[in-house]
């Protein structure tokens, strides 16, 4: 039988995939794309919770659905600024991005 | 009277008590009749396509006052047949600096979720494969892969004209997508479900004994969400007042110029297919599904009603010239989306007025899967799944 | 309580007429002729005729005073309901009289003195909405409704002051003036949430019953009362918080009339006259209020001696009379220094409107480049003349009854100091009248050309002018009549007038008095100025030193503004040099070095560059990593 | 090991495989085409726990909308380098040992969770969902609008050539 612990696990599995490829990749899409990892394994996390300990309501479910939308709104603003960086300076890899520094 | 649907759903129940008897678990066999019911589908959504390229060559001819292919066969009818061993015999060439393994998922992607779009269609009484409550978003979601799978094939063939095709396309699809879904809107408000099996049936009824109640013909509404929907099917499959991706004249036909043999036979079929899932589904949601006098079983109303869209669709390439690529997102972003828009708020409006005391949303309990025509075994698979 | 059209008695209309014109002047104003002059002029005089409305129906017994209006509710805090309250009594009633018809009569008077000035939309809004602050003050029922007026009011003085602000002068008094009056604003502020504190309360009345039925100590009414008195003191240009108003003058002169003369002034003794139940609970108080103002204006009447500028005589003049009036209080003198102010407002706009008829005409305010201005301005010499002669309290005229209330008063508090100031005061204000007039209008003519095309204003500022001067001439008889008297000068209940015997040589002294000052100013001042000159020689150093207003600007800068700019420089380099330098910094310093133990120069040169972005997120994923350890366990 | 549980091993290993690919893979376009699978088997969880309206609207949204997205910009930003260069820097040590340890952690902590057993049959769940969104989630879900509304012209900000 899947039990909650099995869905958090790999909820969890994915979420630290996630975080390796956000610390560890030089691209910012591909930053960007790790994040999406991320939402993803959250989300999972919540359809979990909301099906094994509230089966009858909803709210986790209806919680995820605003997730994926936010998700799907930064993400458009993240690419669109991914553009923006890429037509100015015509490189993407995220260590050369330290204008506000020194 | 030859009502096909019935007959099959005692066939596999025979078949799953077979299989019980057999010593597998009750979940083994309901999953194993499943994959036969899908085998059993796919084999004759496959088969439609070759009627239809057949159909299309045969009717573009006569549009044209031509003959179109007679020698193969009497009437040219062995023409498709000739033409797929002519594709596989093709040598399958895969371009020297694209991604081998992109080049083939790209088909994969494009040609795959068309057959499980058709899961939820219902043919007629006792007929839908698995009878899904999401089944228009369902269908609308799946098809949406197939986009992905343009934008694969545009990269994964290496050359600029490819990709180009393939980002065009893809623009089209996913611009596209929106008011076709919007114009579904209306029918499933009307309805206050999303299951297309629901939908069908409630269009059974009749006006004053003898108009159906078909959405179609609901003044107004009914037309409004039809054009946008169809005009939006044409978009999305790509046929030609809308396929830009793989205009001959400019991009070397698209996206697909790199590909051969039967790859690029699979390419056709997807769109063939596509063309009759879209047309299926108008027949679902305007023109009552499988809706139709006794005298004429009713998967054979169903058939005969998206044959009649798929004829619309075929009429529609010789007739309108090619839309320029701002011109067809003009298009769309500023004729069809406000269009559906309006709909959906005219549809409100009626459906107020229409019943202004009940609940216009029903508080539909959630209908128990088991009651309505789907084929029994459904509730099973559900219970199964969850033990 | 529903809000409903019928509760607005026509007194909430007084404050709210001139409010609405000085919003929608800015807005309408192009459209509007003149600019919106005309709508701010038909406000007030709206206003006007209500209170005039107002003060026959108190005439002919209609209308009890004190009358109070039912309050319409504002918000309300904890338990404390703000309202939006109005009151009408004798003291109110009169200030609104003289507010709405000077306000109107100066407002006419800059049709014609500002019709070739820029920004005249911004003029007549500032005025407005001065007007209607001013009228907040005097017709609000609770000191948190008259505070709001006064902040209105010193908003306004600021904008009017730096009127034409591409002058640099005039800008450096407009914020001169705020500053002043903000700090005594803030004495202000500590007397309201003293007065919440312990009475809790702003009414007047509820505050006057509170006081009344006793049991509150004697110095928490001190403390109150001479918190009140710190807004007096910036509001009315007394003693320390007085070097505001002089530099005010930079300000176009109907402004000066309006503002640094009758009204905003004014209004510091009409607070201390509205709160007099609380200055005479604390006999400290009122001995401070005395002294301050005697102080002030014999300093002040000193400093009218030595000024060459016209407008600075009278500004120290107004200063020097505000005293004259805070000392009548001082000394329980209520009924004399409140008609003393009302009187004054009348004479002293006058003068300044007299004052800017001849700046207008002669282009400056040097009164020792003017000379024999009577012939080509007959009107304005003679109106000039009749308010000087107001102000140096000569028998008829409106100022003598007033002021000599005031020594009356003085007399019965058996203040024999107070006194002899007095009477010095009144010497000095007879004679720096009389030299003005004597240089500006009588003597030679100084410079020729500026004599040669003098010539005497338009209707448009005479008429107001001698309206004024009917004013200064009949008001304090018509004020002292029994009747008007009784309903406008009735001190507050519990205090009984010290109703004693006066003999007779209080009076002589103080008339003969004014009469040798005049007599010593005109006398030195026309004809030939040989005297003058020698007279000049041998008093040069206390002449010169009073002409620099003893050096209290300087002083000021010396002894306050120097050192609070050094405490700012020191602050400033504590939070660079310190807070700076070892915490924002030393932290990045930290983080760098914790990481990639590389500067960034090393690591570009290697070739790797150390991503800061990256840094950052993995020191916040490490630290989310000791957290989730840290309470994991 | 019954049918589910085996259903469960076989997703979720698909699953991790494509994320890894996604986070290692020097081409990124391929890395895009594993997250597209990868999210495709979340909505194939999604069904699995009970959300049949979220598996179909997270496969619309996603995999239709964002990954398409995705894909555009990988295509437009094909910088020869891209394919060639080691994608990751050389941090990407103490990135893999913070990712392993905050893995690690939520998996002990998650480990032990006990959940009910039996719980009730799946029902559809979109008529729900929207009385939801609609009644007790109507707030949120119209101030969504609003942020997806700042996001598209944020997006149209950024993302137009300006003529300057």
């Amino acid at each position: 039988m899947i039990t909650l612990a099995h869905m958090l696990c790999l909820s969890a599995i994915l979420f630290s995939i996630g975080i390796y490829g956000v610390l560890a990749r030089k691209s910012l899409i591909a930053i960007l794309m790790s994040v999406e990892l991320m939402f993803n394994a959250a989300n999972i996390n919540l359809v979990a919770f909301n099906r094994f300990l509230y089966p009858d309501s909803l709210w986790g479910q209806g919680l995820v659905l605003l997730v994926i939308t936010v998700a799907a709104a930064e993400a458009v603003v993240g690419l669109a600024l991914v553009i923006a960086i890429y037509r100015n300076t015509k490189n993407l890899n995220a260590d050369d991005l330290h204008l506000l520094h020194d | 009277m030859f009502e096909i649907g019935p007959l099959l759903i005692q066939a596999f129940t025979y078949a799953r008590q077979f299989l019980t008897t057999l010593g597998a678990t009750p979940l083994q066999a309901v999953v194993g009749i499943k994959f036969l019911q899908t085998t059993l589908t796919i084999s004759i959504i496959l088969a439609i396509p070759l009627f239809l390229v057949y159909a299309e060559r045969k009717i573009s001819a006569f549009m044209q006052a031509r003959l179109g292919p007679m020698h193969t066969g009497p009437w040219g009818l062995l023409q498709t047949p000739a033409d797929t061993i002519k594709l596989l015999f093709k040598e399958d060439i895969v371009p020297q600096g694209a991604d081998r393994l992109l080049h083939l998922l790209a088909v994969i992607l494009a040609a795959a979720p068309v057959f499980v779009c058709f899961a939820p269609v219902p043919w007629g009484t006792g007929f839908p494969l698995i009878n899904l409550d999401t089944g228009i978003l369902f269908v609308f979601a799946v098809s949406g892969v197939s986009t992905l799978g343009i934008l694969a094939a545009g990269w994964g063939s290496g050359n600029k004209f490819s990709m180009l095709g393939g980002l065009r396309g893809a623009a089209q699809m996913v611009s596209y997508e929106i008011p076709r879904a919007l114009s579904v809107v209306p029918v499933v408000l009307f309805y206050s479900s999303l299951n297309l099996q629901t939908i069908a049936t409630a269009q059974m009824e009749r006006w004053h004994g003898w108009m159906p109640k078909w959405f179609i013909f609901y003044p107004g509404i009914g037309q409004i969400a039809f054009i946008v929907f169809l005009i939006a099917s044409v978009a999305e499959t790509n046929r030609i007042p809308f396929d830009i991706p793989e205009a001959e004249s400019e991009l070397v036909s698209g996206y697909h110029t790199e590909y051969s043999g039967m790859k690029f036979a699979f390419f056709f079929l997807a769109e063939y297919v596509y063309v009759f899932l879209s047309s299926a589904l108008v027949t679902t949601l305007f023109l009552g599904g499988a809706d139709g006098a006794a005298f004429l079983p009713s998967w054979m109303w169903f058939l005969g009603k998206t044959l009649l869209i798929v004829f619309l669709f075929l009429w529609f390439r010789w007739t309108f010239p090619r839309l320029r690529v701002d011109r067809l997102m003009q298009f769309c972003w500023q004729f069809l989306l406000p269009l559906a828009l309006v709909n959906i708020v005219l549809t409100v409006g009626w459906m107020m007025c229409k019943t202004p005391s009940q609940d216009v949303l029903p508080t539909q309990a959630a209908i128990p899967s088991s009651e309505m025509h789907g084929s029994p075994d459904d509730a099973g698979l559900t219970k199964a799944v969850e033990k | 309580m529903i809000f409903t059209f019928s509760m607005i008695s026509h007194l909430f209309l007084i404050p709210i007429l001139p409010f609405a014109a000085a919003f929608l002047i800015p807005i309408f104003g192009r459209w509007l002729p003149q600019r919106g002059a005309w709508l701010s002029i038909a406000a007030v005089m709206a206003s006007f005729i209500i209170a005039l409305d107002l003060l026959l129906r108190v005439g002919d017994g209609s209308l009890l005073l004190p009358h109070a209006v039912t309050p319409v509710p504002w918000f309300s805090v904890g338990l404390y309901e703000f309202v939006w309250g109005f009151q009408l009594d004798g003291l109110s009633l009169l200030m609104g009289l003289i507010v709405t018809g000077v306000s109107l009569l100066i407002q006419i008077y800059s049709l014609g003195y500002m019709s070739d000035a820029p920004r005249l939309k911004q003029y007549f809004a500032s005025l407005s909405l001065f007007t209607s602050g001013m009228l907040l003050v005097v017709f609000s029922d609770n000191y948190f409704q008259l505070f709001i007026g006064w902040e209105l009011m010193g908003l306004c003085s600021y904008l009017l002051i730096g009127y034409d602000w591409d002058r640099e002068a005039a800008g450096k008094a407009a914020v001169k003036a705020f500053l002043t009056t903000r700090i005594g604003d803030l004495g202000f502020y500590a007397a309201l949430l003293t007065i919440f504190i312990i009475l809790g309360t702003f009414n007047f009345v509820q505050i006057e019953e509170r006081l009344l039925d006793g049991g509150l100590s004697s110095w928490a009414i001190t403390l109150m009362a001479l918190l009140i008195f710190g807004g007096v003191v910036g509001k009315s240009a007394q003693f320390p918080l007085h070097v505001w108003l002089p530099d005010a003058m930079e300000g176009p002169t109907p402004v000066s009339a309006l503002i640094h003369s009758a009204t905003m002034v004014a209004a510091g003794v009409y607070l201390t006259a509205r709160s007099y139940v609380l200055f005479s609970g604390s006999p400290m108080a009122m001995h401070i209020v005395s002294w301050v103002g005697g102080g002030t204006s014999l300093m002040a009447a000193l400093f009218g001696v030595a000024t060459r500028d016209i407008k600075r005589m009278l500004a120290f003049s107004t200063i020097s009379q505000l005293g004259l009036m805070l000392l009548g209080l001082g000394v329980s003198g209520y009924s004399g220094s409140v008609m003393h102010m009302a009187t004054h407002a009348a004479f002293k706009a006058l003068l300044f409107l007299a004052a800017g008829s001849v700046i207008h005409a002669v282009h400056t305010n040097d009164i020792w480049k003017m000379g024999s201005l009577s012939k080509q301005m007959a009107v304005t010499f003679t109106v000039f003349l009749f308010g000087a002669l107001a102000l140096a309290a000569i028998p008829p005229f409106a100022g003598f009854f007033s002021k000599d209330k005031i020594i009356e008063n003085i007399y019965l508090a058996h203040q024999p100091g107070l006194l002899a100031l007095a009477y010095s005061v009144s010497g000095l204000t007879a004679f720096y009248v009389f030299r003005v007039i004597g240089l500006v209008f009588l003597g030679q003519p100084k410079e020729r050309d500026r004599f040669a095309h003098a010539h005497e204003s338009p209707w448009v500022m005479t008429i107001p002018m001698i309206i004024l001067a009917f004013f200064a001439v009949s008001f304090g008889w018509i004020l002292s009549r029994p009747s008007i008297f009784e309903t406008f000068f009735s001190a507050p209940l519990h205090h009984a007038a010290l109703e004693a015997a006066i003999p007779a040589w209080v009076m002589i002294t103080a008339n003969s008095v004014a009469v040798g000052g005049m007599g010593l100013g005109l006398f030195l001042y026309t004809g030939d100025l040989t005297r003058v000159e020698s007279l000049a020689r041998v008093f040069h150093p206390i002449h010169h030193f009073l002409f620099r207003q003893a050096y209290l600007d300087e002083a000021y800068e010396l002894f306050l503004l120097r050192p609070v700019r050094g405490l700012a420089a020191g602050l400033d380099w504590f939070d660079r040099q310190i807070i700076d330098r070892i915490f924002v910094d030393g932290f990045k310093t930290i983080a760098d070095e914790l990481l990639s133990r590389r500067t960034p120069e090393e690591a570009t040169a290697s070739g790797e560059r150390s991503g800061r972005i990256q840094n950052y997120l993995m020191i916040v994923t490490f630290a989310a990593l000791v957290l989730l350890f840290w309470n994991s366990h | 090991m019954t049918l589910p549980l085996g259903i469960f091993y076989a997703l979720s290993a698909l699953m991790i495989g494509f994320s890894l690919v996604v986070v290692t893979s020097r081409n990124l376009f391929r890395g895009a085409m594993c997250l597209t699978a990868s999210m495709g088997f979340v909505a194939a969880f999604f069904a699995l726990l009970g959300g049949d309206f979220l598996a179909a609207s997270q496969l619309l949204i996603y995999v239709g909308g964002v990954m398409v997205l995705i894909l555009f910009v990988v295509m437009f930003v094909q910088t020869p380098d891209l394919f060639r260069a080691r994608q990751t820097s050389v941090r990407w040590i103490p990135a893999l040992l913070l990712a392993g340890g905050v893995g690690a952690l939520f998996i002990r902590a998650f480990c032990h969770i006990e959940s009910p057993t039996e719980l009730p049959v799946l029902q559809p769940t979109s008529t729900a969902l929207g009385h939801l969104l609609l009644g007790d989630m109507a707030v949120p879900f119209e101030v969504i609008s609003l942020v997806l509304l700042a996001a598209l012209v944020g997006a149209l900000v950024f993302g137009l050539e300006r003529e300057s």
